[in-house]
């Protein structure tokens, strides 16, 4: 076990699937040279080379157009888009192009590549360089995503993902960057669609992705201390494919149902679970389904403004407490 | 296995055909034997022609039979004829190697036809038919045949031209001496995604061959309306730093050659190219139009022009005989008729196919 | 009161607002000597001129963000995307520019602007020109989002919407454009952020949208004659504002809802109507809440295959009649 | 009231101010009194070269003290300083009129300022202040200040450049001469809407001047080994119909030549320009960015041609008293620190702004 920033996993999972496979290649904006804009590709281009490490212009449906013409050739490229609010300007790539081909091909195409992005807010960037946009990623029938809450999960997620025979979003939490956790040794793989239980609890499920994640845990913690209420903490840790076991199970045991999620109110992932338990777990609920999640409003930059507009643990603890009285 | 060995396995296992196998593998062949005739044994050579004049005969026999097929009401969706552009789908795909790549657009079928896709294949789409290439799941603008080099054909304007890219990226990696064909129309010029991939290619000389069939019309509007320039793609060449390429997109041999020219140096790792082919579609954008914006004597003029009229022509000129083009050409309409046949004969797709291959796994599932 | 097609209202609508007011301008790709591919805007060309009826070249971020400029300088333009499949290649205009700019600038900067665009599926046209999106649209804070039913709604509403001051995307529906119906002569201005009952019932709520109205009006027909079921039928209309009133007072009224919903399934209009109910009109709840979907899959081109993967009359009854056994 | 006669009305009643006016209007004026100095008394004349002086110091002493204020850790978000390209910023400025719209990118600081937005605004913008022009809520890459003439920065590379466009319909449309300035790096002429935007403004023949600040880099990046051209905006200007014009950004002089030549001829109806400014930024991209992807000695060249060095030095040398300059520094500096003063003492902005204005109606109801 060594101990890594998540921004040192991400780096970790790339190199790892670049030194398994000569197939893997990487291109983005000021990856090479430069390491990222966030340092989390710092060694590769000094591993790897400019053959597989190729910095681009600022063309974002050129990167990800090479990747998908790449991915259907035989290459397994991973491409970054250096801000998930940047899947603005090449979203007809990624939801037209890249996530229909195989359908509409009758499965003449496979594309295999990995699209990974900084989301999320907490830099005091503003609202278009802060947004979590995994909710559009999530109702694009054709995409896999997945978007991991520490370095562990990060390295071997990317991993699953750059394996993965289909088109995978990462998206990498900007606030998580810096943040350390424990990684195991060697090589390491996740599975998609796995979620994980990171708290067991009886009173109250709690699912949470990526920032959140750490921010439900320590709701949990100070709601068992502080009122005595017992939560269980899913990290979804994948949207696509989603383990609704996982979810269905939890809330079968705990009758109460929370989502914790950073995207805008309206049709956020949050949404998309409570309609499935909604459906699905009905019988088993004792109360109404909670979603904690930003209001439906633009993310404001200043430090105060942003930090009280994002749920905060102060926010799921208030919420929960009020709730399940 | 590393990739180039990866690569000699595949290519020695490959089973891809080739319009020029297609053609030559063809119950006609016999009439494509040598014969003592000089003149036609230029830079292209009779063979080379006949097999351009089959080509030239199928893309418009298939493409009017489409268009039979949908008066009849037995295409269901909208299509996209290039009825008068066929000498650059043809003059391309000639100078292309069974393992080249071609993009194309909604306007695809003669492209996917060149690369040797079957005609029932391309017909059988156009109705939902399960023989359809893609059993009917992509339709008419989707036409593919990975099998056959053809790539796919793009719906969105624009978007398969950084696509492309990457398929000559991933050539250019491999160490393969692959090109990639790109075809689009003069309206397509105007795009964000157009910029973008000439860019791109340019910068990293990438063997791909972009390919503007200028056919006067994005849709209903006239290209000079909406273009700062005369030439939509040859005049901003030099933006991307390539020479300026216009080409008479009627000339089948005209293409040929410039397809040629400019494959042979995106092999050699000489980088891009963008040819401007001058063209004019016979027929509406697609099958709801009847193309009254046209100013009047327009189409005459360039029916003047046809090119399977011209190169037909020219091969007499050349000392052609006519009885083996009469040959050629009541044979194409044999094959027609029974592609035709097959694709009425074969069945809607099954409904099951709806569920199926969205991803690799074959399925469509996204929960446990 | 003359009987239009929907296509003919377009038109009408968008005229009433010309004539009405000589800043609004219209522009799009063939929309003018042309009258639009659908032929939805004939006779505008002729009637206003090219200075105010702009044919452009395929730039939809050029479209869109003359549009954008336009309206924060005194225009009320109303741009065209031809398809909204085609929101792909200008989304950035649309998600990250259009949608956040009043906020952004604490309101300095007003956009009374429209985007129209054809949506649906239905017309055999394969994944990229089917699509419904307006999901898409409802994931952004700043965007206002109708998609009108009838020939009355859609004239009235494009009038709402280029007098609204805010940016406002109008979802026409392409399958609906041959449909005809009765438009009240003269002046009609609708309110956007208003549902409509249009058949009251008693055992369940359907709540639908654009082409799933029609099919859901004939479902609730259907299943109260064949199976006496009696469902009331709401048109959404607008889902930005959304009208959560007529909807939970109806839910609280029949305890079961079900929405019918042409997007696919993850994180569609469906899954936050649920999620809204789910948690509010909660305890009026007699029954799970079903949302019937097209699948989370691309459109199939094929008639069979097309006609079989959006909700269909059949399955709307199927559907209903099964889960209220 | 038809759009003429709100326009005049509009006209009359307004409250814009402009940078030239805010000098003017300036404490310091007085220095500003004519003089016989004929060697200043040549087509810009020595008012406009004063102001010119003042302004480029404005830019730069309000953006050091941007950089102060980030060491002391009260700037809390990202920052992208214009260090050394001041002199296309205020070149620009100075020709425009105060009913002229400005669009720029997150590297804006200058842009905003030239126009006439406070100091204080910009300051407390990016410390997240109250008193920011948009009270924190855009933060540093959306400076705005629409009473300015400030439309707006832009942090989605490419994206104002159709918006500009749009604001140069509205001014065709309505009849007014305004003109727009859109300002954008050498990285962004490699992104789509660059291009849709370029050919757009031709065609229409829009009111509209791009103004390229080539400073060598994309973020990290140097632009030369992205771009398929040497001059990557010079170099496009013919595929958009446009003339090819390169400027040295770090002479304000020139700048202000070339601007006033485009802006006469866009007023007079004569269409949109392209121009590429060859300068440099002296600090890294960004406050994260120790800049250290360029090669030794690159920036000490530079400096040697500082655009506020060269001006002064060009004053001087046409007879502007050091003491007039002095005085000009030393009020600038004074106000610049007043300004800071009074960010400081601006509270944050009241949580009760998250929940304003996204709408027109001041609120942010998605519901009834
Ligand atoms: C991004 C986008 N915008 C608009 C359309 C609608 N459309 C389809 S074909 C076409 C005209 C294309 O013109 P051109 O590139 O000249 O090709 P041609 O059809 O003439 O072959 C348009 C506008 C589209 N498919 N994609
Ligand atoms: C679409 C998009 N891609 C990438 C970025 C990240 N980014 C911000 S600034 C920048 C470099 C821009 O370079 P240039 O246009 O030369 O402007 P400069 O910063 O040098 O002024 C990049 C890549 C972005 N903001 N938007
Ligand atoms: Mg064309
Ligand atoms: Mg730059």
């Amino acid at each position: 076990m060594a101990e890594l920033t998540y921004r040192e996993a991400v780096a970790a999972g790339i190199a790892q699937e670049m030194a398994r496979d000569e197939r893997v290649v990487f291109l983005g904006e000021d990856i090479g040279a430069a390491g990222g804009v966030f340092k989390a590709t710092v060694g590769l281009f000094e591993r790897f080379g400019p053959r597989r490490v190729r910095d681009t212009p600022i063309s974002e449906q050129a990167i990800i157009g090479a990747a998908m013409g790449a991915a259907m050739t035989g290459l397994r490229p991973i491409a970054e888009i250096m801000f998930s609010d940047f899947f603005g300007v090449c979203w007809d790539m990624i939801a037209n192009e890249i996530a229909k081909t195989r359908y509409m091909t009758n499965g003449q195409i496979s594309l295999p590549l990995v699209i990974r992005t900084a989301n999320g807010a907490g830099s005091r960037f503003g609202a278009q360089h802060s947004q979590s946009v995994e909710n559009w990623a999530m109702a694009i029938p054709g995409l896999k995503v997945v978007a991991p809450s520490t370095p562990a999960d990060v390295k071997a997620l990317i991993a699953a993902a750059v394996r993965d025979p289909d088109p995978v979003i990462v998206f990498e939490h900007k606030s998580l960057y810096a943040v350390k956790g424990e990684v195991p040794d060697g090589e390491t793989v996740d599975t998609l669609g796995s979620a994980k239980v990171l708290h067991p609890g009886k009173d109250c499920t709690i699912a949470a992705l990526a920032l959140m994640v750490p921010r439900a845990l320590e709701a949990a913690a100070r709601l068992q201390s502080e009122h005595g209420i017992s939560c269980e903490v899913i990290d979804l840790r994948s949207l696509v494919p989603l383990d609704t076991r996982t979810l269905l199970a939890s809330v079968e045991k705990t009758a109460r149902l929370y989502t914790v999620e950073e995207n805008p109110r309206l049709c956020g992932w949050g949404a998309e679970i409570a309609s499935i338990v909604a459906e699905e777990g009905f019988w088993n609920l004792d109360a109404p389904i909670c979603r904690i999640t930003t209001p439906h409003i633009p993310l404001p930059a200043a430090d105060r403004l942003e930090d009280a507009t994002i749920p905060s643990v102060d926010r799921i603890v208030e919420t929960v407490r009020r709730t399940m009285d | 296995m590393n990739l180039r060995e990866r690569r000699k396995r595949r290519d020695a296992a490959s089973a891809y055909s080739t319009p020029q196998e297609a053609t030559e593998n063809d119950s006609m062949t016999a009439l494509d034997q040598p014969r003592p005739l000089s003149a036609a044994d230029d830079d292209i050579g009779r063979e080379k022609r006949l097999r351009m004049f089959r080509l030239l005969l199928e893309l418009r026999l298939t493409e009017k039979r489409a268009y039979d097929l949908f008066l009849q009401n037995l295409v269901k969706g909208t299509s996209h004829l290039s009825l008068g552009q066929e000498a650059v789908a043809a003059g391309f795909a000639l100078g292309m190697r069974r393992d080249d790549y071609t993009f194309c657009t909604y306007r695809g079928h003669a492209h996917t036809l060149a690369r040797g896709a079957p005609m029932s294949g391309v017909l059988g789409e156009l109705m939902g038919r399960e023989c359809g290439v893609t059993a009917g799941k992509g339709g008419s603008m989707h036409l593919t045949s990975v099998e056959h080099g053809a790539m796919g054909s793009y719906a969105i304007v624009g978007a398969h031209l950084p696509v492309a890219c990457g398929a000559a990226w991933s050539a250019q990696y491999r160490g393969t001496d692959q090109v990639t064909a790109c075809f689009f129309g003069d309206g397509t010029t105007n795009i964000g995604a157009f910029h973008e991939a000439l860019n791109f290619a340019a910068v990293w000389k990438l063997p791909v061959v972009f390919v503007c069939e200028n056919n006067l019309y994005m849709e209903y509007t006239p290209i000079g309306t909406v273009t700062a320039v005369e030439h939509p793609a040859a005049d901003r060449a030099a933006a991307y730093g390539l020479a300026r390429t216009i080409v008479d997109g009627n000339d089948a041999d005209a293409v040929f050659r410039t397809a040629s020219a400019a494959f042979a140096r995106a092999r050699a790792g000489q980088g891009p190219a963008l040819i401007e082919a001058m063209t004019y579609r016979h027929s509406g954008h697609s099958r709801a139009d009847p193309a009254q914006y046209r100013p009047k004597g327009e189409l005459d003029e360039w029916l003047k022009r046809d090119p399977i009229k011209i190169y037909r022509e020219r091969l007499v000129s050349l000392g052609f005989p006519e009885v083996d083009l009469g040959a050629i050409e009541a044979d194409t309409e044999r094959r027609v008729n029974e592609a035709t046949e097959a694709a009425k004969a074969s069945p809607p797709p099954p409904l099951t196919l709806i569920e199926k291959d969205l991803w690799a796994d074959g399925g469509v599932a996204w929960r446990n």
